[in-house]
């Protein structure tokens, strides 16, 4: 609810949304996708929606990550671009 | 009892679901009994709805979900459902398209998905839950919800099927995704501008506020709009369908093709109608021009595309996407202008009815021909045009269906797709759009020439010598009769007398439609 | 959101695709959730506890009585931000809870669909083993072919 | 096709740019007095929750009970996932051809024991997640989530056969299937009472110990949770035990 927090923590978002999509370690990505979940997630509880970031931190930045990261695993690592 | 059917049509086929997929784990026997049950108990209560429809004073029914009715409460603080005469008909429809298909599916399941039938059915209902739900529904963000559950639920199925399936599945996915994210942020949108998820909360704001010419209700049409044609399939924004259906198995394709992009049509309509409201969408925007033109392509192309094919199921799927163009164009048909010069919705709107009907009757064409043409993929061994030969020796039943679904789809006149057209048509005259009529003419001509080589060739080519594929498949001579199980005849025979019975109640239902409208023009009030 | 939807168009990997979709639809949420945000005053939509002073009935003819009078809380907005026992909550004191009940639902939606998705990814893998988007859809093509 | 992505992609960037742009129509950020905050939906959920259901927490109480309906069809859309998932990958051969991929490291004993330690812990919270849900943040889903993670450790550190044994694939359908029996089971109670679907308020007349509509809505809701907790959790199970093992539900990551 304090703006000039919520624009830094947007600013952070930004670049590790793109790093998720440019990195060509797959595994990588997914964490940097973890990362950017929890972020998120962060950016929401300040924004006074506690609900939706309990969910997001539960789901986007746990089990979401799992379960990419058991896909990855089962298929291949690294991508071309 | 009879004043929950709007919600009992929707809960019971959803507890089938559950208890299919429960007791299917232990008595995988239980599960097509369990949903043909389902599906008639859901057709049952869509018929119930529909009369007390039909015979209340406003021709609409409103149900509160979780009792906050609009009475006590402001509008909106539930979810509530709205049944009126077009959705009271495509409910039914829905649920019936589903039996029939139910019923057809006994043989595929258990030979193209093998050890997972329980799932299967348990899927299978879930579409047709999350399908009449979209229908039936009064709220924005529910909608949303369940176009997930049945677009998640097409996924599984489709994906269920042959290698290249999961490939059409996936591409089908991310457009199907992307879509359903832009009519989410379409609703944002508008939420922002209006503080309601009601539709006809909206509508209200809307009108009330003078929110007409806000540049972000104008994102917000354009998102939802984008979002609900990628869901329908329309033309620039199709490429996912044919891939999709035809790899699909064949029970999926059965279902999926005669009802997703319908009732996707339908939303459509609804969101023109009910949400935005006509005054908007033919007055305020005037897009009525182009939207009508790219229609005309998108039936050229469909039709063209068509001819080009060898498979009957990717034939049939471009036809689809020809179809779409039809609806879409047929909705748009109304000249801006008409509602400012105090012309009545009713009056002018010959090309909705069209769009009304061909809804309804394009769901069981499509629905006769993907169930003649699963026969036909049985008997022949492949799906390609060309081994249809001698199909109507071995099993008369079933090509006379394909001839009965081939005829209404060109627009002959007993059948469906004859009255259907002549609503769009005369619309077309009626506007003064002539290109819309010439498309629909010359699309009616290719739909001839494509079913009548089929036909031809399923008279008059001989069957071919050795049999291919199967091996194991014992030959007769060639006067021999090989019909299909009665699982699979019963309902294609049902759903080729439903396109003839839509076609000679074609005055009552078009009846209904007008009504429906006159409703729509007085504001739908409730 | 726009990242999300160009890694979903434009990348070829398939799990990099779903990488995209899933920030596209995070990027959907926190638009829903900022629409919810009451920046000066607001609190977060949880009210504070109460003990057993409260009664529902007090608060009824309170809430019968203030729905007359919408709008009127202009004026003194935030000092109501923890209202103590039998009080009307201020609609400006607390952020508005209806878009984050729709993203809850909007996230769960997600997580299905990219776990569906993840899966059909898994069974691509198994048939063509390959998760490339453009020698995927050679070997499709070659499929159609052969 | 890159460049095609990136024109589409800028366009609908400008797009919503253009819907957002000008001042006067699009409310500014953080204002009470957006059309969204200010309309009479969003006052009645802020002003009347907890007279209508004594629940403090408005986010749980809009979401189960004012728009139950959605949070029903949110529990179908996660059984949908299970269901699907299961059927797109589930494999019954034994053995085969593909390569059976298996995590051929003993358990570590720091982690199992760290496990040990922590998982009934993690299951405590998810409890007091669910339950606590009404006055806190939290509630059947994130409780859900939170217990389906703990099975889900149990698999990561030693195997998933272990944690197969104690959750069991169909224990975990069988679960799914209840807790969506239970949802609808509280919206048809409603019904068979003649009321409106999913009106909890009604169920006071059954509930032993409940006098008020209010406190139905309130112990309804409650049971709701419970049953979105029930199939989330077995089916954040379920998709984790397919996906790590391509369906084979044996062994594995």
């Amino acid at each position: 609810m304090i703006f000039a927090f919520d624009f830094i923590i947007l600013l952070f978002l930004i670049p590790v949304a793109i790093v998720a999509l440019q990195l060509k370690d797959l595994l990588a990505a997914a964490m940097v996708f973890g990362i950017y979940s929890f972020l998120m997630c962060l950016l929401w509880a300040e924004m006074g929606a506690v609900d939706v970031a309990f969910t997001e931190a539960a789901v986007g930045a746990g089990v979401s990550a799992v379960f990419m990261i058991a896909t990855i695993f089962n298929t291949k690592r690294n991508s071309s671009d | 009892m009879v004043e929950h059917a709007p919600v009992l049509l929707m809960v019971v086929p959803l507890l089938a679901a559950v208890f299919c997929a429960l007791l299917g784990l232990r008595w995988k026997a239980l599960c097509l009994p369990l949903t043909i049950i389902g599906f008639i108990a859901a057709l049952y209560f869509s018929v119930i709805t529909f009369l007390q429809v039909s015979a209340s004073s406003d021709h609409q029914v409103i149900y509160f979900l979780g009792g906050w009715n609009a009475s006590e409460f402001p509008r909106g603080v539930g979810i509530e459902y709205r049944v009126d005469l077009l959705n009271g008909m495509l409910l039914i429809v829905i649920a019936a398209v589903a039996l029939l298909a139910a019923i057809f599916s006994k043989q595929f399941v258990s030979m193209e998905t093998p050890g997972k039938e329980p799932q299967y059915y348990a899927l299978f209902l879930l579409l047709a839950v999350g399908l009449m739900g979209m229908t039936i529904t009064a709220d924005a963000f529910n909608l949303y919800v369940l176009l997930e559950v049945s677009s998640l639920t097409s996924y599984a199925l489709i994906a269920m099927g042959s290698r290249r399936a999961s490939v059409a599945a996936f591409q089908y996915l991310i457009m199907g995704t992307i879509g359903a994210s832009f009519y989410l942020l379409g609703v944002g949108y508008l939420y922002i501008k209006t503080g309601s998820l009601n539709m006809q909360g909206i509508h209200d704001i809307l009108i009330g506020e003078g929110l007409l010419e806000s540049p972000a209700v104008y994102v917000a049409f354009l998102l939802i709009f984008v979002g609900v044609w990628i869901k329908l399939a329309f033309f620039p924004l199709s490429t996912w369908l044919p891939n999709a259906y035809s790899r699909a198995p064949t029970a999926t394709g059965c279902i999926i093709a005669p009802l997703m992009t319908k009732v996707s049509v339908y939303i459509m309509l609804r969101i023109m109608l009910t949400v935005f409201g006509p005054e908007y969408v033919y007055d305020e925007l005037s897009w009525s021009g182009p939207m009508v033109w790219i229609a005309v392509v998108a039936i050229i192309a469909g039709s063209i595309l068509a001819l080009g094919q060898k498979d009957l199921r990717r034939m049939l799927s471009y036809l689809i996407i020809a179809e779409v163009g039809y609806m879409v164009g047929g909705a748009w048909l109304l000249a801006p202008g008409g509602m400012a010069r105090g012309e009545s919705l009713y009056s002018t709107a010959t090309g909705l009815v069209g769009t009304g009907y061909h809804i309804i009757s394009d769901a069981a064409m499509t629905l006769c021909l993907f169930l003649a043409v699963g026969a036909m993929i049985v008997k022949a061994g492949s799906s390609r045009i060309e081994d249809m030969k001698g199909l109507f020796r071995k099993c008369p039943v079933t090509m006379a269906c394909f001839v009965v679904g081939a005829l209404a789809m060109i627009g002959v006149p007993p059948t469906c797709g004859f009255f259907s057209k002549w609503y769009l048509i005369s619309g077309a005259f009626e506007a003064g759009r002539w290109e819309f009529a010439a498309a629909l003419i010359i699309s009616s001509l290719v739909n001839a020439v494509l079913f009548f080589r089929i036909i031809e060739f399923a008279y008059f080519g001989k069957l071919p010598e050795v049999d291919d594929a199967h091996g194991h498949h014992q030959r007769h001579d060639e006067g021999g009769m090989e019909e299909n199980p009665p699982s699979m005849l019963v309902p294609l025979v049902l759903a080729s007398v439903a396109l003839i019975a839509i076609g000679l109640f074609n005055k009552e239902i078009a009846g209904y439609l007008s009504q429906f409208l006159n409703t729509v023009a007085m504001g739908g009030q409730g | 959101m726009m990242i999300g939807l160009w890694g979903m168009i434009s990348k070829n990997n398939l799990i990099k695709k779903l990488i995209g979709m899933s920030i596209f639809q995070t990027a959907i949420i926190l638009f829903y959730v900022s629409v919810a945000v009451k920046s000066e005053t607001a609190n977060i939509p949880i009210l504070p506890h109460h003990g057993h002073d409260y009664s529902p009935k007090i608060a009824l003819a309170h809430a019968v009585s203030d729905d007359h009078e919408n709008g009127g809380h202009d004026d003194h907005a935030g000092h109501q931000a923890h209202p103590v026992g039998p009080k009307i909550p201020d609609p400006d004191g607390y952020a508005n809870p209806l878009p984050h009940v729709l993203m809850l639902t909007a996230i769960v939606v997600g997580v299905a669909t990219l776990g569906l998705a993840l899966a059909i990814t898994q069974k691509i893998y198994r048939e063509y083993g390959t998760l490339e988007e453009d020698q995927l859809l050679e070997k499709v093509r070659a499929d159609d072919h052969g | 096709m890159k460049k095609l992505a990136g024109i589409v992609v800028f366009t609908v960037g400008l797009i919503l740019l253009y819907g957002v742009s000008s001042l006067d129509d699009f409310p500014s950020w953080g204002t009470p007095d957006s059309p969204a905050n200010k309309s009479p939906l969003s006052q009645y959920f802020i002003k009347n929750t907890i007279v209508d259901t004594e629940v403090p927490n408005m986010v749980t109480a809009v979401l189960a009970d004012y728009r139950g309906y959605d949070t029903m069809f949110e529990t179908v859309v996660i059984f949908v996932a299970g269901l699907g998932i299961f059927a797109v990958v589930r494999v019954f051969e034994h053995g085969g051809a593909s390569r059976v991929v298996t995590a051929d490291t003993k358990p570590d004993i720091i982690i199992t024991n760290t496990c040990r330690l922590l998982i009934p812990l993690i299951q405590l919270f998810a409890l007091y997640v669910l339950a606590h849900g009404h006055s806190s943040p939290g509630g059947g889903f994130q409780g859900g989530v939170i217990m389906g993670a703990s099975f889900i450790l149990v698999a990561l550190a030693w195997d998933l056969d272990i944690a197969l044994k104690r959750f069991s694939e169909k224990q975990a359908f069988i679960c799914s299937g209840i807790g969506i029996l239970i949802y609808a089971g509280f919206g048809l109670a409603s019904v068979f009472l003649g009321e409106e679907f999913l009106n909890y308020g009604i169920i006071h007349k059954i509930l032993p110990g409940v006098d008020s509509p209010e406190m139905a809505r309130y112990y309804a809701m409650l049971g709701v949770e419970i049953g979105v907790m029930f199939t989330v959790t077995s089916i954040m199970f379920l998709i984790y035990g397919l996906l790590a093992t391509r369906g084979k539900m044996t062994a594995g990551l």
